[in-house]
């Protein structure tokens, strides 16, 4: 099939739609964006952690030439939004809960005014004391930061009370009858820091209000619903009398989910009755809009002697900073993943999710995986070396196939892991590897494994003839840069057999594009792409209908013929054109040609014959991807800094619709995952950030990054998934730490439980084992 | 305090205001209308924000427009245009090395600048002049060899 | 601050009158670090003298004993790669190649640079390992001042107001000298956690003259004549490389924060010494 | 910045109380102060100019005893800002006077110093190293003060 078709069908490495636009600087982010009589916005952040608001004097703001309104907590309703949990206002009132809050805004002529005036905003404060750690937050006699908790809105049966957010468990099979039946068993403890989304772009908003009340904003995000929703519910706002878009979007990774300066961006807009832009700073963008939360992970395996893993026991922490956001769901996660892609039959993960008085923590690619993965996949490498047993030939022994059940009993329809592993294993040349040795360098190679999900919540496309016989496809799906445009336009143009520049892609606008719940879960791909072929699949039927009457046969005689063609079997020539039905549909007969499909991920998380579930945040959520990384490290004896030379990153995803673009996410992903592996922290002095800024926060560069990096695919299709895909967005970093953990070990012999890496930690390690031995 | 000041940006004169801490990046995001340069971090550090000066890249963000006045500025707009990209632009289109694209005007003025100095330029030459620009979703390796196709093109 | 000017004089009495006429003005060379600090609102100059006209501070002299004269306004660029440097001169050369990335080796300049002093900035312990003093000039004359009395606490150097850094002399190494700079950083470019500037001649098999400066480990540059001498005379082994190594680390006074602790840093001073050594002995073997 | 020290001063633990709680005595011993003034008998308001190389700014500081045991003990909150607030200052200090033989005393001392603004984004780590040896000054001039009288 995709041999005849033009190029760009499915599984074409096509450059992205809108990649002129983009090297040649021509595409628009918002911060790119402005409007007639657009004023600037301007954000004043907290000084403390933890302190009552008792006034505001906005007076000598105000008086300042060029400042056309100042916004607090007061102007506010009581509306409060969150993705899981109710708890967050637009901007602070009553009370800040983190140092970089916001705390009132000022619209203005200018960006400098704006950010002058804020510094003239007196607020006088009552200082309370503040809790910084989870422990603390936990503590009997802890401060309380929501306490009003029990009373906020909830959307799924939360176990919560004082500063603890979620108590969520998970359980299958009898826990102490597995470790009783364990030869024997390893366990530890397990850190991880908050690392910084650090999309290039920094998080913004520009909102209007035309003459009938009705706002449109257009905002750095991953929803254009989710922004609607978290703008309406917190400001009060019918949903109908907000309009919200997307300009291009400079990256996301998870930051640009949940709302940022959207809220107030609006307030300030309908306050002013100009449109308002107001674009974070880089530092601010660091202080508050959201990181990968701090987590600690206790981890117990049980292992009988010939490496049959037969109990896992795993008591997670999460610091959930000042607002819930996505941490419930990110909680629930990592407790669905932290039994690993192995048929363990006895397992129980637990945890708890705590405020803190720290900027809110919310969803990062990985979404809780990457901490429970690190703490499970350098166990399985520990038990690999108490069994003396190849680590690779361990895991094969547990792996997860086609058919086996994922924690909590949802069935996998495809699982390629054991193809990934050999890929990896061969292509590595992990048997029979000999790593060049240089002076002063110790080198090693590691190996873990990943999976991670595809399938969650509600998405729809529409599929439109437009009169000349192109196509129009719009799904409400945010491209923050992946490459969702390209792929899904790629299926729908596969589906129709038009080449893929006879098919628009409109931008999502919540007045015209079918809903989506986000970019975000590795999701697009899987359940928008299914969204894309069932709206295709009723365009085709549309499309018969009217080719079956205009040639007067009947429909089991019409193929789909490429170029835009139906054709009646056998007959060559005998063909309409899309044009030519559309031009019908249009003026005669029938009416425009529309094709739309929705639908809700609907298979549970948890059977419930086989597991139980306590205060799970969502009751459906799955398909699987699956990874197999090996990397190879480089330590420097001098300093502990630590390397990666090459890595092998094999992934099932399915079907790789656009290989290219399968290869972007798992190299982006990967170097990423090395940061948070390896140089990534965010350090609070106290309840203050003390590096937020790209001084003193550090991503790789070039120079840090191997060049040689190789991604090869998979191909496991999930019955179900769009030409058999599944997701692709966050599996690339999820192992990644792990890998590089374990193969530190194998260079150095020293085991790391806390990430970062750092040479320090790396070499005061090392220290010690040579004085151990 | 402001002053006028006339910046020649991709060989036309802008007249444009500027203080004494004004930077050539405000200045042509704001003033001239060329919002293809990206601020990122205005600290120097992202290089979102790359530009020639007088055919020598620099940070926008670092660079004050008073400084600028005699002196030739290209930016991203003034290297190719989608209908005509350069060798640079177009090996980027070819490999599908861009992603969210808001790293990319400031990745192709660096090697932009960095093909026009070193036109055979290897890998590992391509991997030192590309560490100057932060790129948080590629992982670098399809841009180095999107530069790699660039140069290798140029050549023949 | 409404008297704010940039001035852009063409010679450097000018460019003096000009810092003199307006207290409180600064110089602006390539901007790197000034402009990055102007941003942060961590410093806000009444006035700017940009010197980018002054011809004078651009040049590169030749001395006559062997030494050089390097301009102020010499990019980190230039030095990294256009290097008129020989022998133990070179750590200058190895230093300026690993500030921050080539755009801002491109823009950032020896005088910008070495005015500020930043604790983690690769030039000033090259410069106090090659020995080099610091032309400095002011409205009562040129004076010169040797690099380690040139950096006088946390960003802090012995320029006083109105003063300008005019350029760099470095004396010629010793026929035959190595120089090295090794630094450690947590990704390329960034500031070093610490660092090793070295000059070490050998005569056979064992030193004849060494001078080794600490970066990234206290207010200013690190060098202890002290323990220079306890590698001369030596092979550079293990043991001699040790005892000086510690007791430069016991003489470091480094920060605690994002980038490492201070105990780290006291602690990866020798080791990163002993790297130095291994990493220049090809070198040595060439010579 | 949590800070900690302590300095000997050959005055008896009456006398250097007096000098401690004395503003007129705090002032010429804190290098950078430029005026204070007593608002209260456990009130002051000060100026004090701090400068690390270019890097220049005067905190506008008001200073409450909040706790005080003559002669052993006091605890001090010190709140202020700068540049109409481009930075903002508070501190918890407390400082524990202990007899060591009745012309001699112990000063030990206790700070948990947090500046946000401008200056909060400066490097934590030299920001600490420049304010112990603010402290060391201090301790040094007071002690030749406190001595000298």
């Amino acid at each position: 099939m995709s041999g005849e078709n033009e190029a760009g069908a499915v599984g074409q490495s096509i450059p992205r739609l809108e990649v002129r636009e983009k090297t040649t600087g021509r595409a628009q982010y918002i911060a790119d964006m402005s409007s007639p009589g657009m004023l600037h916005g301007a954000i004043l952040q907290s000084p403390y952690a933890h302190a009552r608001i008792l006034s505001y004097d906005v007076s000598e703001a105000l008086a300042m030439p060029g400042v056309v309104d100042v916004l607090t907590g007061d102007d506010l309703g009581d509306g409060r939004m969150g993705a899981f949990i109710k708890d967050e206002h637009a901007i602070a009132k009553h009370k800040v809960r983190y140092v970089g809050e916001p705390v009132a805004a000022v619209a203005a002529e200018t960006e400098t005014i704006a950010r002058r005036a804020v510094r003239l905003i007196q607020i006088e404060y009552e200082e309370l004391a503040a809790v910084l750690t989870p422990d603390e937050g936990l503590a009997n006699d802890a401060p309380i930061i929501h306490e009003h908790l029990d009373d906020y809105i909830k959307v799924f049966p939360a176990v919560c009370g004082g500063n603890l957010v979620s108590r969520t468990e998970l359980s299958q099979g009898d826990l102490d009858k597995g470790f009783a039946e364990a030869d024997f068993i390893v366990e530890g403890t397990y850190e991880t820091p908050a690392q910084a989304h650090l999309a290039i772009e920094p998080c913004g908003a520009l909102a209007e209000m035309d003459a009938s009340g009705r706002v449109t904003l257009w905002s750095a995000n991953q929803s254009v619903f989710r922004v609607q929703a978290n703008v309406c519910e917190s400001l009060g706002l019918p949903m109908s009398k907000l309009r919200s878009l997307t300009p291009r979007i400079g990256g996301g990774f998870g930051n640009k989910m949940e709302a940022h300066v959207q809220p107030i961006v609006v307030a300030l807009a309908m306050r002013t009755g100009r449109p308002v832009k107001l674009i974070l700073s880089r530092e601010e963008d660091f202080e508050c809009v959201r990181a990968r939360h701090p987590m600690r992970v206790r981890c117990k395996t049980g292992v009988r002697n010939d490496g049959t893993l037969v109990a896992r026991d795993v008591e997670v922490l999460l610091d959930c900073g000042a607002y819930g956001d996505d941490s419930p769901g990110v909680l629930g996660y990592s407790l669905l993943m932290a039994r690993g892609p192995y048929n363990i039959p006895n397992v129980r993960s637990v945890g708890r999710l705590v405020y803190t008085n720290k900027m809110r923590f919310g969803a990062f690619r990985g979404f809780g995986s990457p901490k429970v993965n690190f703490a499970g996949e350098t166990q399985i490498d520990e038990i690999a070396e108490h069994l003396d047993m190849d680590p690779i030939d361990l895991r094969l022994k547990n792996i997860v196939a086609t058919g086996d059940t994922w924690m909590g009993g949802s069935v996998l329809a495809s699982c390629g892991l054991r193809e990934c592993i050999d890929a990896a294993r061969e292509a590595s040349n992990w048997d029979q590897r000999d790593l060049p040795q240089t002076p002063g360098k110790r080198r090693g190679m590691g190996v873990a494994c990943a999976a991670h999900i595809s399938g969650l919540l509600g998405t729809g496309a529409i599929v439109r003839v437009l009169e000349d016989g192109s196509v129009a496809l719009n799904t409400g799906a945010v491209d923050i840069g992946q490459g969702s445009d390209t792929v899904l336009t790629q299926m729908c143009a596969e589906a129709l057999q038009v080449p893929v520049d006879g098919v628009s892609v409109a931008s999502p606008d919540t007045d015209g594009s079918p809903y989506n719940w986000g970019t975000t879960a590795s999701r697009v791909t899987y359940t928008t792409g299914r969204a894309v072929v069932g709206a295709a699949a009723e365009v085709e039927r549309q499309l018969r209908d009217h080719a079956a009457e205009m040639m007067e046969c009947s429909q089991e005689d019409l193929e789909l013929r490429p170029g835009g063609l139906i054709g009646i079997k056998g007959v060559p020539g005998k063909q309409v054109s899309f044009h030519e039905i559309s031009l019908r549909a249009h003026w005669r007969a029938g009416g425009p040609i529309v094709g739309h499909h929705t639908w809700v991920f609907d298979q549970p998380t948890i059977d419930p014959k086989r597991a139980v579930a306590h205060g799970l945040p969502f009751p459906q959520i799955g398909v699987y991807s699956f990874a197999a990384f090996v990397v190879e490290v480089e330590v420097d004896e001098a300093s502990g800094k630590a390397d990666v030379t090459r890595a092998w990153m094999a992934v099932d995803v399915g079907r790789a619709i656009n290989p290219g673009s399968v290869e972007g996410q798992m190299e982006g992903g990967f170097v990423q995952g090395m940061g948070f592996a390896l140089t990534e922290e965010m350090v609070w002095d106290d309840a203050r950030l003390i590096n937020p800024s790209l001084l003193d926060y550090k991503v790789p560069t070039t120079l840090d990054t191997p060049h040689e990096l190789h991604t090869i695919i998979i191909e496991a299709a999930e019955p179900d998934g769009p030409f058999g895909a599944k997701g692709v967005g966050e599996i690339g970093l999820v192992p990644v730490p792990a890998a590089i953990a374990n193969a530190i070990t194998d260079a150095c012999n020293i085991r790391l439980t806390t990430l970062p890496m750092k040479p320090e930690r790396v070499l005061n390690a090392m220290e010690q084992a040579a004085h151990g031995s | 305090m402001t002053e006028m000041v006339t910046l020649r940006v991709n060989g036309r004169e802008h007249p444009c205001r500027a203080g004494i801490a004004t930077t050539l990046l405000t200045v042509l995001r704001d003033q001239c209308e060329l919002p293809g340069t990206k601020r990122g971090c205005n600290q120097g550090v992202c290089g979102a924000c790359s530009v020639l000066v007088g055919g020598k890249p620099v940070r926008a963000c670092l660079t004050l427009a008073t400084d600028c006045e005699d002196r030739e500025v290209t930016t991203i707009e003034g290297v190719g245009t989608p209908a005509r990209p350069n060798a640079v632009q177009q090996a980027l289109i070819d490999t599908g090395a861009v992603q969210c694209g808001f790293c990319t005007p400031g990745m192709v003025i660096a090697a932009t600048a960095l093909l026009e100095e070193h036109p055979d330029a290897d890998i590992e030459t391509i991997r030192q002049g590309l560490s100057s620009n932060l790129c948080r979703c590629s992982g670098y390796r399809k841009i180095v060899e999107a530069v790699s196709l660039a140069a290798r093109r140029t050549a023949s | 601050m409404m008297t704010q000017t940039m001035i852009a004089p063409e010679t450097l009495e000018d460019a003096l009158a000009a810092m003199h006429a307006e207290p409180g003005s600064m110089a602006l060379a390539g901007g790197a670090t000034l402009v990055a600090m102007m941003n942060a609102g961590l410093v806000e100059p009444n006035s700017l003298v940009a010197l980018r006209h002054v011809d004078t501070l651009r040049g590169t002299r030749q001395l006559d004993d062997g030494g050089i004269e390097l301009g102020a306004m010499r990019r980190h660029r230039e030095t990294a790669l256009e290097t008129p440097f020989k022998d133990g001169q070179t750590v200058l050369s190895y230093a300026a190649s690993q500030i921050a990335n080539p755009t801002v080796r491109n823009m950032g300049t020896l005088g910008g640079s070495i005015a500020f002093n930043d604790p983690g900035a690769d030039y000033p312990a090259a410069l106090v390992a090659a020995n080099a003093t610091i032309l400095i000039v002011g409205a009562t004359g040129t004076r010169e001042v040797s690099a380690e009395a040139f950096f006088v606490d946390w960003y802090t150097t012995a320029l006083e107001a109105g003063e300008l850094v005019a350029g760099v002399r470095v004396p010629a190494a010793l026929v035959g000298s190595i120089g090295h700079y090794e630094k450690l950083a947590r990704i390329a470019g960034d500031f070093a956690v610490a660092s090793v500037a070295l000059q070490v001649t050998w005569s056979g098999d064992s030193i004849a003259a060494a001078r080794i400066a600490i970066g990234g480990s206290g207010p200013t540059p690190l060098h202890l004549a002290e323990a220079d001498d306890m590698l001369i005379g030596t092979g550079a082994d293990s043991d001699a490389l040790s005892k000086a190594g510690l007791l430069l680390a016991q003489a470091a006074d480094p920060v605690d924060d994002v980038r490492a602790s201070a105990d780290y840093r006291r602690k990866v001073i020798p080791r990163l010494l002993a790297k130095a050594m291994r990493e220049i002995a090809p070198a040595r073997e060439a010579a | 910045m949590k800070f900690e020290d302590s300095f000997v001063v050959a005055a008896s633990p009456a006398n250097v109380w007096r000098a401690i709680t004395d503003p007129g005595v705090i002032a010429s011993c804190l290098p950078g102060c430029e005026d204070i003034e007593a608002l209260s008998p456990t009130s002051y308001r000060a100026g004090i100019r701090v400068e690390v190389g270019p890097i220049k700014a005067t905190f506008r500081v008001e200073v409450e005893l909040t706790d005080q045991d003559m002669p052993n003990f006091v605890r001090c909150i010190t709140k202020g800002e700068e540049g109409t607030r481009a930075s903002m200052l508070q501190a918890t200090s407390e400082l524990t006077l202990r007899d060591i033989d009745g012309a001699s005393t112990e000063v030990a001392y206790d700070s948990d110093v947090s500046v946000t603004g401008r200056l909060g984004k400066f490097g934590l780590g030299v920001m600490k190293k420049k304010a112990e040896s603010l402290g060391c000054t201090f301790a040094e001039n007071f002690r030749v003060q406190v001595e000298a009288a």
